[in-house]
């Protein structure tokens, strides 16, 4: 089971839960979980997020493998000038 | 638009006549940038920079004539204008980049009228007149009284500068020039300050005059200012009298370079600064 | 509107162009002469990029009317090396990695080569005011101060 | 895979090409003037495009009347609002980026209102620049002024006028009833705030503003475009991502991306600027009206009128430390200008905040507002250095509180590997420590100062991204190689890419040649921008090096007739390895090339990726100030970048970022701002009264390269291009506060603001 962090600004869409454990395999499998346990989450899971899986931030990828027990946070994506 | 450049002073006169919307031009920094943006119109340009006598530098009853359209750089290159008007040289050199100094000239630079070119406080300070041409003939003006206010000048219809001169000095004579901007260059000037001072053998202050620019509608020449160094030994007195004569003359605006505040609180200190430069160089003479 | 006849030497090369009044020095060179090295970058001389020598004496290509240049020598980066050789400017700025996007290169060059030929043994405070009118947003100007002067270095040795 | 030795595996001394500073493919086109930029290029035929933009800051615009400038001969197209179909209101991906066409559109050509002083209203193509503007005299734009609001907290007021009637701020709960200028609300925290501050024995809260500043690129945007009658288009342009462009004109031109072509002119200068659309649909459309190629170049007058700057900010920031220097509480308020459409960087603003710093307890609270002025753009580092400013100097305030010297406060508070980022993830391994610790024992930090000087030091931190890039290396038959890949070079990105080709092939980089390709010559890649050129199409390169290295393999076992497995790649040539180690002699890369064609055809090697794991860099200033006591005037004496490059390929042009970011954060530090009139207009549209760095105004920028190695990348690189701009407006205000006794903070710390400071404090007794 991952443990996820969904942080404040999606916390308004989880009926204030903001830290979850979730068994997925990928980054993918884990949205999927997400949006179907909150569906209010849904649409801003699509709007693209990153994700950071062991501290390493992975973004516009939906396939990273998501290891057993990992700490997983849900970030805004990341753009750079 | 026509572009003309005529080999004599009687047919630039009459170009610029000729037309309703005629241009002088002389290095063409201002014109140009103003062409570009749509600010000037013209139908003519008269480029001057063919006619006699409008870029060479002459001596004349010990002074010197700088025909209007010599450039900062030609200034700089001068054996011994830099030597007697060090002020002036200076403050021609502070007008725009290595590039600009190239092609702006003296007379540009006062005709454009721009109450913060640089050149302009140096040449009121240093008492200098210009020689004015046009269809009613030849007159000579004090520097001061060329410029009217921001981009306007007393020149009549089909009236140009032909050149600009410098007055012989007497020992123990200099001046110096100063401005104010937040870079080390390529500003226009947040104020700008002209000073040239006489010291007798005892080192007390004959004559002194003292410029402001960037601090009015047009550069000032502040008699105030050049009142509180005469008779002085240029002494800590003499230039808290200075600096407050120097801010009492101020009449600046709020803009994009500088806020009034500001402007009049630099202009003493400029004050202050140049003429303990120009007071130096003096005493540095034989 | 009628074109006037302008005769002049760049690079070397006899030129004869037809301008317009309005048009600067930089437009002929840009766009009848093809020679599109000299940058325009803002049409006030406050940046230096179309920076070219005109009878000697360094100016910005935008500020000069096309009209002006009536039997004048312009040199443009073009000229710069001589057939295969670069010049030890040039060479210097690409060894000291003195440019980054490279459009305000050539400007500085021109203007770097209008200073060594006047001064031959510039100290760095005056390599930085001569150059004050070539902006470059991208180096910090550390790199073409030092590329300048070891260009100096080495041509006062040769 | 994992036969081939890889050279990015190998120890750092063994590297033979990367970390070296060889020339640049594009060096002796620049230094020559043969590089072709945006406003180089030209077609038979071509017409000239010019905007119409609108004089006015905030205006309905209830009509345009095309007629007369339509009718005046030379004019051979005119395109409006009229031409552009609207799009609905939503985030959706644009390769990597979420976008709002919506706003995109708007944007590109004013719709209901024009917003901003600029704003297009109308573009025209004419067979000469002076038909073209006097077309563009003809046009007449019906208005409604309406009264506008330049600034972001009066923008924020309740009777502020509003931009967009439709505006309700999201990340509120419950949602606002009523619309404003507003766009969204975000928040991060961690830990206990209230605890953390009650554990605090002294806590510094102080508040701050910032303008929005320019990248001041050189090149004005420019490109030309062609249509023909079939709808294909070629669209040559400077930007720094023409895939990126590509998909934004589809988009709004509704074209399929199969009949866009665009190809990526030499940029002169972009730092984040140059990753948007302006001209490029303008011209296109205009293209496609008039069937001829349009070439549009903007005035530097309209680069700063219409094009994005990056946020100006107000911020609140409040910092609790214990006396033994350990800090327990953080927060901090950010309100960032997003310009006329909201999307300010104000996300990235909160997240980079206070993440040089182990923080257990913190909150960030951030807003994005609209007003009417251009659209922000990204700018380096979008959005840290703003924040990162507030931040670094309370840390400086809280030191001199203390007592405790600004780096060893730093160090005992900084970052390392398994710090908790108060937006979540732990960090890997990251240099922070080991910049500071160079600046400590940085010749620098020791020196002198003489009188009316102050130093100042501030750290600084940015994400770094990577994403998709691709990489097409062809082997050629001389055995020379040509590297095609999609990121435009903006800095010297091909010179890095060609040594880490010629390190994982084992060549000499001198045969190496790399290319930008357009976007019909190779796969989608993202832009350059996010700092991730090097290390995202550096991992492309290496994968499509070690794809051809492969083929060369699997050639030599065919030569030899051994199997594949038994050949290994060494120094640049295929060897028999195992069991029939020594049997074969060695064969070079250029000799298998040569035989490419009897053996199976030529070799190239290519690369799809979407690289991940990009490591992030923290960099430390120090600079040294002196303050004209009587004018407020600010000299940069010294100045000093430390940086984490996790690996410096290339490490002269590594240097040149660190030194321009410091150059570009003097400027914003000290003069660089945006002057607006009562009118909303913009006072100093152009070089002159922007005042951006000139050569006397800077001294020497020494560097140090730190190298702690990105372990995600085979070379170990980090990003270095947007780091180097987040810590120098914090240094130098630290440095003015020792030399002057007084804090300003507010920037640009121009002399006036200065002059008032000291004035100030001397007259409060200090």
């Amino acid at each position: 089971m991952a443990r996820v962090v969904l942080g404040p600004n999606l916390r308004r869409f989880t009926d204030g839960v903001d830290e979850l454990e979730i068994d997925a395999a990928t980054i993918q499998q884990l949205l999927a979980k997400l949006g179907a346990l909150y569906p209010k989450l849904g649409p801003h899971l699509e709007r693209g997020l990153a994700v950071a899986i062991n501290g390493t931030i992975y973004q516009g990828t939906v396939l990273a493998p998501i290891p057993p027990d990992a700490e997983v946070f849900l970030l805004p994506p990341i753009e750079g000038g | 638009m026509r572009y003309e450049a005529p080999e004599t002073i009687d047919a630039a006169v009459a170009l610029l006549g000729s037309v309703g919307r005629a241009r002088p031009l002389a290095g063409g920094t201002d014109l140009l940038v103003q062409l570009r943006a749509g600010i000037v119109e013209p139908d003519l340009i008269v480029d001057l920079k063919k006619l006699p006598g409008l870029r060479t530098i002459a001596k004349e009853k010990g002074g010197f004539r700088i025909g209007a359209a010599v450039t900062g750089a030609e200034l700089r290159e001068h054996p011994d204008l830099r030597k007697v008007w060090p002020g002036v040289v200076e403050a021609a050199n502070l007008i725009g980049s290595t590039q600009i100094q190239g092609r702006a000239s003296l007379g540009g630079n006062l005709c454009n009228a721009s109450p913060a070119a640089d050149s302009v406080p140096a040449l009121i300070a240093a008492g200098a007149t210009v020689t004015i041409i046009g269809p009613g003939g030849q007159r000579e003006l004090a520097v001061e009284a060329v410029a009217s206010g921001p981009g306007k000048t007393i020149l009549a219809k089909g009236e140009f500068v032909t050149s600009i001169f410098l007055p012989a000095r007497p020992p123990r004579s200099a001046d110096a020039y100063l401005r104010f901007i937040p870079r080390t260059e390529m500003d226009i000037a947040v104020v700008g300050c002209g000073v040239s001072l006489t010291l007798d053998q005892s080192g007390t202050c004959t004559a002194a005059r003292v410029a402001l620019g960037a601090v009015a509608e047009r550069a000032l020449l502040v008699a105030e200012a050049g009142a509180a160094l005469i008779g002085s030994k240029l002494d800590a007195a003499a230039f808290e009298k200075l600096i407050a004569a120097a801010r009492k003359a101020c009449r600046p605006i709020d803009d994009k370079r500088g806020t009034k505040v500001f402007r009049i609180d630099i202009a003493g200190v400029l004050a202050q600064r140049t003429a303990t430069i120009a007071a130096e160089r003096a005493r540095g003479q034989k | 509107m009628s074109k006037r006849h302008v005769s002049a030497v760049v690079n070397g090369d006899p030129v004869e162009f037809l301008c317009t009044p309005e048009q600067t020095l930089l437009d002929v060179l840009r766009d009848d002469l093809d020679l599109t090295g000299s940058k325009e970058c803002c049409s006030s001389g406050d940046c230096g990029a179309c920076s070219v020598i005109l009878d000697g004496r360094l100016v910005c290509s935008c500020l000069v009317l096309s009209a002006e240049a009536e039997g004048k020598r312009i040199e443009t980066i073009e000229g710069m090396a001589k057939g295969e050789e670069l010049h030890p400017l040039q060479r210097r700025f690409l060894e000291h990695a003195a440019l980054q996007c490279g459009i305000c290169t050539p400007g500085i060059l021109i203007a770097a080569k209008a200073l060594l030929e006047r001064e031959p043994d510039p100290s760095e405070t005056e390599v930085r005011f001569w150059l004050a009118g070539n902006l470059c947003r991208c180096t910090g100007y550390d790199k073409i101060v030092r590329a300048v002067l070891d260009t100096a270095a080495e041509m006062r040795r040769s | 895979m994992n036969d081939i030795p890889l050279a990015g595996t190998a120890p750092k001394a063994e590297l033979k090409w990367v970390g070296t500073r060889g020339p640049r493919p594009d060096g002796l086109d620049k230094v020559t003037g043969r590089a072709r930029y945006g406003a180089d290029f030209r077609l038979p035929g071509m017409l000239v495009g010019r905007v119409l933009r609108s004089p006015h800051a905030h205006a309905r615009i209830r009509g345009i009347d095309i007629s007369k400038a339509a009718a005046l001969p030379g004019v051979k197209a005119i395109v409006t609002r009229d031409d552009f179909r609207d799009m609905p209101s939503e985030f959706v991906p644009a390769g990597e980026m979420m976008v709002n066409y919506r706003d995109i559109v708007r944007n590109v050509m004013a719709r209901e209102k024009a917003l901003y002083e600029g704003h297009p209203v109308a573009a025209v193509a004419a067979t000469s620049a002076s038909i073209a503007r006097e077309a563009l005299s003809l046009i007449k734009v019906d208005y409604e002024v309406l009264p506008h609001v330049i600034d972001a907290a009066e923008a924020m007021r309740a009777d502020a006028p509003l931009l967009d009637e439709t505006m309700i701020t999201a990340g509120v709960d419950p949602a606002p009833t009523k619309p404003s200028n507003v766009a969204k609300r975000m928040e991060f925290s961690t830990g206990d705030l209230k605890a953390g501050f009650a554990q605090a024995d002294f806590v510094i809260e102080r508040s701050f503003a910032t303008k929005p500043v320019h990248q001041g690129y050189l090149e004005p945007h420019a490109c030309l475009a062609s249509v023909n009658e079939a709808g294909q288009a070629e669209l040559w342009c400077t930007t720094q991502g023409h895939f990126v462009v590509r998909t934004h004109c589809a988009k709004l031109l509704d074209m399929e991306m199969s009949q866009i072509r665009v190809i990526a002119t030499e940029i002169g200068g972009g730092f984040g600027g140059k990753t948007v659309v302006y001209l490029e649909p303008l011209a296109l459309a205009l293209s496609s009206k008039s069937k001829r190629p349009v070439k549009m170049v903007m005035t530097r007058e309209e680069v700063f009128l219409s094009t994005g700057p990056t946020s100006g900010a107000h911020m609140k920031v409040k910092i609790g430390v214990r006396k033994d220097g350990k800090i327990t509480a953080a927060e901090a308020e950010l309100i960032y200008e997003a310009g006329a459409f909201q999307g300010s960087p104000v996300g990235p603003g909160c997240m980079c905040a206070f993440a040089p710093y182990e923080i257990e307890n913190a909150r960030v609270i951030g807003y994005d507002v609209i007003s009417n002025r251009p659209k922000v753009a990204a700018y380096r580092a979008p959005g840290a250095p703003i924040s990162e400013y507030a931040v670094e100097c309370v840390i400086d305030e809280l030191a001199q509180k203390l007592g405790l010297d600004p780096v060893e406060f730093r160090l005992k508070n900084g970052a390392k590997a398994g710090t908790r980022a108060l937006y979540g993830p732990k960090f890997g391994p990251i240099g922070l420590v080991a910049t500071l610790e160079a600046a400590k024992n940085h010749p620098h930090y020791s020196a002198p100062l003489g009188p009316n000087q102050g130093r100042g030091v501030a750290s600084g931190f940015w994400f770094n991204i990577g994403g998709e890039s691709c990489a097409s290396l062809h082997i050629n038959e001389d055995g020379s190689v040509t590297l095609m890949i999609g990121t435009p070079d903006i800095g010297g990105s091909r010179a890095s890419m060609a040594l880490m080709a010629a390190e994982t092939l084992g060549i000499d980089v001198a045969h190496v040649r790399t290319l930008i390709a357009d976007t019909d010559s190779i796969g989608y890649t993202f832009l350059t921008g996010g700092s991730r050129a090097t290390f995202a199409t550096g991992m492309a390169t290496v994968d499509a090096a070690k794809a051809a290295i492969r083929q060369l393999c699997a050639r030599a076992a065919k030569i030899w007739e051994i199997s594949e497995d038994a050949v290994v790649w060494e120094d640049g040539h295929a060897k028999p390895a195992g069991q029939n180690a020594a049997t074969f002699p060695p064969m070079s890369l250029a000799e298998l090339a040569g035989k490419a064609g009897k053996t199976g055809g030529p070799i190239s090697g290519h690369a799809e990726i979407n690289a991940q794991g990009a490591g992030p860099s923290f960099g430390t200033h120090i600079v040294d100030v002196e303050v004209d006591k009587e004018t407020g005037r600010v000299d940069i004496k010294r100045y000093t970048v430390i940086q984490d490059a996790g690996k410096a390929v290339h490490p002269g042009y590594v240097e040149g970022q660190f030194q321009g970011g410091a150059a570009q954060g003097v400027g914003w530090a000290l003069n660089e701002e945006y002057v607006y009139g009562a009118d909303g207009k913009l006072q100093n549209a152009g070089f002159l009264d922007y005042r951006m760095p000139v050569t006397s105004d800077l001294p020497m920028i020494d560097t140090v390269i730190v190298e702690i190695p990105n372990p995600a990348h085979p070379f170990g690189v980090r990003g270095v291009g947007e780091t180097p701009i987040v810590p120098p407006m914090a240094a130098i205000a630290n440095a003015i506060s020792r030399a002057i006794g007084t804090r300003l903070c507010e920037l640009p710390m121009s002399p006036p603001k200065v002059l008032k400071a000291m004035q100030a404090h001397k007259a409060n007794g200090g």
